[in-house]
């Protein structure tokens, strides 16, 4: 039987490898975490339906416990091709082909240091909202509730000044999804979303959109933030312009949160190198072609699953998952 | 003979307090008539208008010939309860005279003369037979109306109007001044004796089964509960709905002396307002009930609550002014002009700044006599444009294009808001614009446009056209052949273009030169409103998405392939609903000119 | 007591300050009609408006700038819309243009 | 204060040996402060420091004015390091920040372009038959008092405290912007927490106010103050940053550029005449300092040597809140001992106003 392993174990690396196993291949997944399921772990709800994460990653996780997939966790690869994946301690796995499942890089919001993260109080990332609602607690630095949220897109997107010129795509619709939950968990609370352009590329994106704009009464302003400082009263001053008037504006709110991007792995160029490869200069691997080939690599082999890619939404990972056996198949006949 | 009983208390005291009530409306209301209706009244006053309108006056105020003609069996009760009343107060009156000649009688000795009648021992059957006869006309239309409450549908009316709390009282007054008037009388019989089939009958009946204690007990009882029932009716009279009793008959006679609702409030409008008695029927052929559910701001409620000093701006803007419900009043009350009129007291605030920028302003191009008006919606059909260029060439017509690289707006919209004097301004300006280009006809494709033209710009010398009356000219004349190519059409009435201008004709005969037309179910006067309606600025898009595609559901059941349509809002809002391909009449012509 | 002409005067801020803004009106707007907030700010309203062709008046922008709780000059921009309708006709959004118009009229000039 | 940032930008700043270029403007608005710059490092700190009189200005006014051209201002610069050259020096240091981004620049320049450092080489040695080594540390004067913070604070005769209350005092630090928003690399703290000044304040025990224009520039401009149509756009500036320091009461502002320190100063002295609006406590001004002056003080020396007189908002209450002892009838005398001239009662000062201004709206 010929051997697949797919390097990674968060949702794409759990499809692809239920989908190879289904093919009849003798699949193991490389996990350097403890444990399946990656950066949805974290993850609460997922737009536009507001489906809990788990539903996903318990879905799977249970999928590939009954599948007789090998799993290997605690096991961090640290060169490949396409017959053999090496790990840390110095093991060498033998196979036929990879499938390089190895996802995205949260951007670090430290870097844009203007907008204070880590700076000061109650600036947070999208993420970390997702582990506040996790934990059932959203809640200001002081235990109060924010009377005026803001949330920030493009936090490491489409920024020449942080070498992020890819839209992470799905941080639009995150930010007006988590915008929804927290005019839902705070209805006396002014939520304001400032962006630089609002991308609702799915199915069923739109409307929440437009629900969050209409039924939740959420405030879009075109702009991006350029600077957050603290105030006599412990809260942000945010500045932006009003692109939309012509006008700046001037803003204090009790909590900033920013929607941070996706950007590329830093062992992608390494992986690159050491296996013929190719990465896109936003540093993603890049495809053989963008479409009859979009999830094998440029050398035999080697396959790609997910956002290793590109940014991309739950649902898209998920489709490649299974079309990456498609192609693996047609590789191993 | 002695005519007072202490149970006619309540009953002269009612007649008393309505007299003077009455009495004081309507002076108070002449009196406040603006100068010119007053002139129109005096001379109006002794021609034959007023031999007219006592003619109307029996047709309508006593046998209520249109709502006979919205349903004959709502007509009956209507007839039965007015007109019955009123020929029993009539015959009443001649039974007191035959019984005691012309003599002195107070009127409540006419009222309840079977009351006081009872010492009189001769009879005469004739009345008794009549009067008994018109009470059960009456009685069974006090049943129809009860019936109504239960079931309207019979009656040809779906819903039925919402009443405040003053016309429920007068209306419960009303239903139990009959049946207290039959037992009343049935008793009185009973005890002395006499009556005809009716309450002769029921008084032998309770001559045999009931104690003569007990109908000497509730013999005044009886009466006395009449007598209230008639007292408290009459109080309530002047300040509920049932004013419209008396009130209808100075409508009929200053309608006929050519009065009308202005564009401002006037006292006139009281006149129209108190008309309203509320039968609801105006409530069945508002879209706005009967495809959104909204059921508090048809003209019954926004007449209701302008009488009574609490109309809503909410209430008085949200309407489409389709004038479906003004086809259709009894009444016949001037339902736009009065929301008008009411949205002008509203909204109107006089800005003597605005509209400074419309000065020497002049984008129009080309010279002609004929002068074509597309409208501000016209711009955004560019089809009727080029259509109505083709046209224009064909019938080698010189034009002058007022406003194709975009003009002043006519003003009817503001007009419709309620800014009347801010409207005038527009008004001025295309008037004037009008006359500097020394144009004989004017040339419109947009009713809204042509309503205003003709109602408002009073353009002396220049004739006003509606693109269709302009088509179907120029086809008559022969300067316009289209080859009668065939296709099944149906035609959508424009609100302003019939309702409004009562132009129904001309668009089908051109139609009918070019192919079959298909007239949907609702047509002609009773035609739907497309839903997009200038005049209403509350209703969302969702909203006017449902009324337009109930209503173009009808013109796919015509069978016919083309929809078409001559105003541009209801083209471009007739295609969001409809699935068939929506045009401009004069599109139609210019694809068939021969 | 000399005068001194200093030849300039303190220029006075652009930024909407949204903290000392006084948003109760644009609240009660938005209540009133929350399709408003529905605005994606495409211009089609603008690039119609008949007034607009006339005029500077901007309606998407005055608009805007009302929700911001910037109502100066609000008014008087909004008198410059004929109220035609064309702006109704091409929202994407479906946005009641005319009812926003004369909503905001009716709260900034309170009657 | 939760900056951990500003160590993240750090740069290599000399330890002795320095030449010194001037600034064009301090010299007249706050003469002492370059000679206390001077007599800190030599006499204090024992350093060698070089004033030479053969350098000039640097013309970055000019050039930011649109008057000198790149190439003017570059052969001006060589001229500069060639009198460094010539001296004997390698560390070059300067006073002004428009001066200091005007190096950075150039210097910046000739590293990503070449051929424009050939070429102003030889138009140099053109026009003066010099020639020139670029310096191996380029720092402003501010940097250096911060890289001898410490010392200071040891050889410190007051510190930035209450004197009565013993609680640090509030000082709001304003950066110019070309100390680091030009090159963020090129200032300590980076360009969004810049740590120059407030290192200074941290050691000598005031205490930094953190407030939402912290980093607005103070409306100087170059051209919106050198046409006076374009005043208004400068003077709103500062006052957008004096509203919103106002709150935390600060007891002085310290700026680091000749400009920020001039303008932050005589801006309140115009928005109190015409609007009445003054900042500080007593209805009186905030002063504004020059970090020499802050160093001074700390020192020990004496206010009216350090030409603390030459303000327009009056320093008095400050020195009184730091209990610094101070002969106010020597305010107005010269070093000579002489009258030097005393200004009119100001608004800003707590005087009641006595013109009238036609102010243009």
């Amino acid at each position: 039987m010929k051997h697949v392993v797919v390097i990674g174990g968060g949702i794409a690396g759990m499809q692809s490898a239920l989908s190879l196993k289904k093919r009849g291949f003798d699949v193991t997944v490389v996990e350097k975490s403890n444990r399946l399921g990656g950066k949805l772990l974290n993850w609460h709800c997922l737009f536009p339906s507001f489906t809990p994460a788990t539903e996903v990653t318990d879905t799977l996780k249970q999928r590939i416990a009954d599948s007789g997939v090998e799993v290997r966790l605690n096991a961090e690869v640290v060169e490949f091709d396409r017959h053999h994946v090496v790990l840390a301690d110095g093991e060498r796995i033998e196979c036929d082909a990879v499938v390089l499942c190895s996802g995205f890089t949260l951007f670090d919001a430290r870097i844009k240091e203007e907008y204070g993260y880590g700076i000061y109080d109650n600036v947070y990332t999208s993420v970390d909202i997702e582990a506040m609602l996790n934990k059932g607690r959203v809640e200001l630095k002081n235990g109060g509730r924010p009377r005026r949220i803001a949330f920030l897109h493009c936090v490491g997107s489409r920024d020449e000044k942080v070498c992020q010129r890819h839209c992470s795509k799905v941080c639009c619709v995150t930010g007006v999804k988590q915008a929804i939950e927290m005019k839902q968990l705070f209805p006396e609370a002014d939520v304001f979303n400032f962006y630089m352009d609002i991308r609702m590329f799915g199915p069923g994106y739109e409307e929440m959109y437009r629900e969050a704009q209409q039924k939740y009464n959420i405030h879009f302003v075109r702009g991006r933030i350029s600077e957050a400082a603290p105030t006599i009263d412990g809260r942000l001053q945010l500045k932006a312009e009003d692109t939309l008037t012509g006008r700046p504006l001037k803003i204090s709110v009790d909590m900033l949160v920013l929607l941070v991007g996706m950007r590329s792995n830093d062992d992608n160029a390494r992986f690159a190198e050491h296996s013929g490869l190719q990465c896109a200069p936003s540093g993603f691997m890049a495809p053989a072609d963008m479409f009859l080939s979009n999830v094998a690599s440029g050398v035999g082999g080697i396959f790609y699953a997910g956002a290793v890619t590109a940014p991309k939404s739950v649902g898209e990972v998920l489709n490649d998952g299974a079309a990456v056996a498609e192609a693996v198949t047609g590789y191993l006949g | 003979m002695n005519f007072f009983a202490p149970f006619c208390i309540p009953f002269m005291v009612g007649a008393a307090v309505m007299a003077v009530a009455l009495v004081l409306k309507y002076v108070l209301w002449i009196w406040h008539l603006p100068r010119a209706d007053r002139k129109l009244l005096v001379s109006g006053i002794f021609t034959v208008q007023s031999i007219k309108a006592v003619g109307e006056v029996i047709s309508e105020s006593l046998l209520h010939r249109r709502i006979f003609k919205v349903n004959p069996l709502l007509g009956y009760m209507h007839a039965s309860l007015a007109f019955g009343w009123f020929l029993l107060i009539t015959v009443g009156w001649i039974e007191t005279i035959a019984y005691l000649g012309f003599r002195y009688v107070p009127l409540q000795g006419h009222v309840f003369f079977k009351y006081f009648a009872t010492c009189i021992a001769e009879h005469k059957p004739v009345f008794d037979f009549l009067m008994d006869l018109l009470l059960l006309i009456v009685l069974s239309g006090v049943a129809l109306a009860w019936g109504k409450r239960l079931y309207s549908k019979a009656m040809g009316m779906r819903r039925t109007t919402k009443h405040v709390l003053g016309d429920r009282v007068a209306l419960s007054a009303l239903w139990f001044i009959f049946p207290a008037r039959l037992v009343a009388e049935s008793l009185t019989c009973a005890i002395y004796g006499g009556g005809g089939f009716l309450t002769g009958s029921i008084s032998s009946f309770l001559a045999e089964h009931v104690s003569g204690s007990l109908l000497a007990a509730l013999y005044e009882p009886s009466w006395w509960f009449y007598s209230s029932m008639l007292g408290i009716f009459f109080v309530a009279l002047p300040f509920s709905r049932y004013m419209h009793i008396f009130t209808e008959i100075p409508l009929i006679f200053l309608r006929r002396y050519q009065l009308r609702p202005r564009e401002k409030e006037s006292s006139y409008d009281n006149f129209e307002i108190q008309a309203c008695s509320r039968c609801g029927i105006c409530l069945d052929p508002c879209q706005l009930q009967s495809e959104l559910g909204i059921n508090d701001v048809q003209s019954v409620y926004f007449l209701r609550d302008r009488r009574y000093n609490r109309l809503k701006l909410a209430v008085a803007n949200n309407c489409l002014m389709c004038g479906r419900c003004e086809a259709k009043c009894p009444v016949g009350i001037n339902l736009n002009s009065l929301r008008q009129n009411s949205r002008d007291t509203m909204r109107n605030i006089p800005d003597e700044s605005r509209y400074g920028y419309l000065a020497s302003l002049d984008r129009s191009q080309g010279e002609g006599r004929v002068g074509y008006f597309a409208g501000c919606m016209t711009l955004l059909t560019p089809r009727t444009l080029s259509a109505m260029e083709r046209i224009f060439a064909a019938a080698g017509e010189d034009v002058w294009w007022a406003d194709r690289n975009g003009g002043v707006c006519c003003g009817r919209p503001l007009k419709l808001s309620g800014e009347t004097d801010s409207a005038k301004k527009m008004m001025r300006y295309n008037k004037e614009l009008f006359y500097k280009h020394n144009i004989t006809t004017l040339v419109t494709s947009c009713p809204i446009c042509l309503r205003v033209f003709r109602d408002e710009y009073a353009l002396r010398g220049i004739e006003v056209l509606h693109h269709s009356e302009y088509i179907l000219r120029l086809m008559r004349q022969g300067r316009l052949k289209v080859d009668a190519a065939g296709g099944r059409f149906t035609y959508h009435d424009p609100c302003e273009l019939g309702r409004g201008c009562g132009i129904y004709d001309q668009p089908r005969a051109v139609i009918e030169a070019v192919g079959e037309l298909l007239e949907p179910k609702h047509t002609r006067e009773d035609s739907l409103c497309c839903g997009a309606s200038l005049a209403n600025t509350v209703i969302n898009d969702a909203q006017q998405l449902r009324i337009a595609r109930s209503m173009s559901a009808e013109f796919e059941q015509t069978g016919a392939s083309t929809v078409v349509t001559s105003c541009p809002l209801c083209k471009k809002t007739v295609a969001r609903g409809s699935s068939l391909p929506v045009k401009d009449l004069s599109e139609v012509v210019a694809e068939h000119l021969a | 007591m000399a005068a001194i002409d200093w030849g300039f005067s303190i220029n006075r801020p652009r930024t909407i300050d949204i903290d000392n803004n006084n948003l109760r009106k644009s609240d009660e707007i938005l209540r009133e009609m929350p399709e408003l907030q529905c605005c994606i700010g495409c211009g089609a309203c603008t690039a119609s408006c008949t007034a607009g062709n006339l005029t500077e008046f901007n309606f998407r922008k005055v608009h805007t700038l009302v929700r911001r709780g910037e109502y100066q000059g609000a008014y008087e921009e909004m008198n410059k819309c004929m109220l035609c309708g064309k702006c109704r006709l091409l929202c994407p959004r479906g946005i009641n243009t005319r009812g926003v118009v004369m909503l905001i009229k009716r709260k900034l000039g309170d009657f | 204060m939760k900056r951990a940032t500003w160590s993240e930008y750090q740069k290599d700043i000399a330890d002795d040996k320095y030449y010194y270029a001037r600034s064009c403007i301090r010299q007249n608005f706050f003469p002492g402060s370059e000679k206390a710059f001077l007599d800190i490092l030599s006499k204090d700190l024992g350093k060698d420091i070089f004033d030479d009189p053969a350098h000039s200005s640097c013309t970055g006014i000019g050039y930011h004015s649109d008057i000198v051209p790149l190439e003017t201002i570059m052969t001006v610069v060589a001229r500069q390091f060639a009198m460094m050259t010539e001296s004997g020096y390698e560390n070059f240091v300067t006073s002004c920040i428009t001066s200091f981004g005007i190096y950075t620049e150039i210097l910046a320049t000739w590293e990503e372009f070449p051929e424009t450092e050939e070429r102003t080489r030889e138009n140099l040695y053109k026009t003066t038959g010099r020639e020139f080594r670029k310096p191996k540390c380029l720092a402003h004067t501010s940097d250096i008092i911060f890289h001898f913070r410490e010392d200071i604070a040891r050889l410190a005769k007051r510190r930035l405290v209450n004197s009565g209350t013993e609680e640090p005092l509030k000082v709001v630090e304003h950066i110019g912007c070309h100390y680091a928003k030009l090159f963020p690399k090129s200032g300590i703290g980076g360009s969004e927490f810049p740590y120059v000044l407030a290192g200074m304040v941290d050691a000598w025990g005031g205490e930094c106010v953190d407030y939402p224009e912290r980093r607005h520039c103070c409306g100087f401009g170059f051209r919106n103050y050198l046409v006076q149509a374009n005043r208004g756009y400068s003077v709103a500036n500062s006052q957008k940053k004096l509203e919103s320091m106002a709150p935390y009461h600060p007891d002085f502002i310290v700026a680091n550029c000749p400009g920020c320190t001039m303008f932050l100063d005589k801006w309140q002295y115009t928005i109190a005449e015409m609007d009445g609006r003054t900042y500080g406590g007593n209805g009186h001004g905030i002063p504004v300092l020059t970090y020499e002056e802050m160093a001074g003080l700390v020192l020990g020396y004496d206010p009216w040597e350090l030409g603390m007189q030459m303000h327009q908002v009056d320093v008095e209450p400050l020195l009184d809140k730091m209990g610094v002892d101070y002969d106010p009838a020597a305010k107005y005398l010269g070093r000579n001992g002489k009258f030097i001239g005393k200004p009119s009662a100001a608004v800003v000062n707590g005087c009641s106003q006595d013109f009238i201004y036609d102010i243009k709206l």
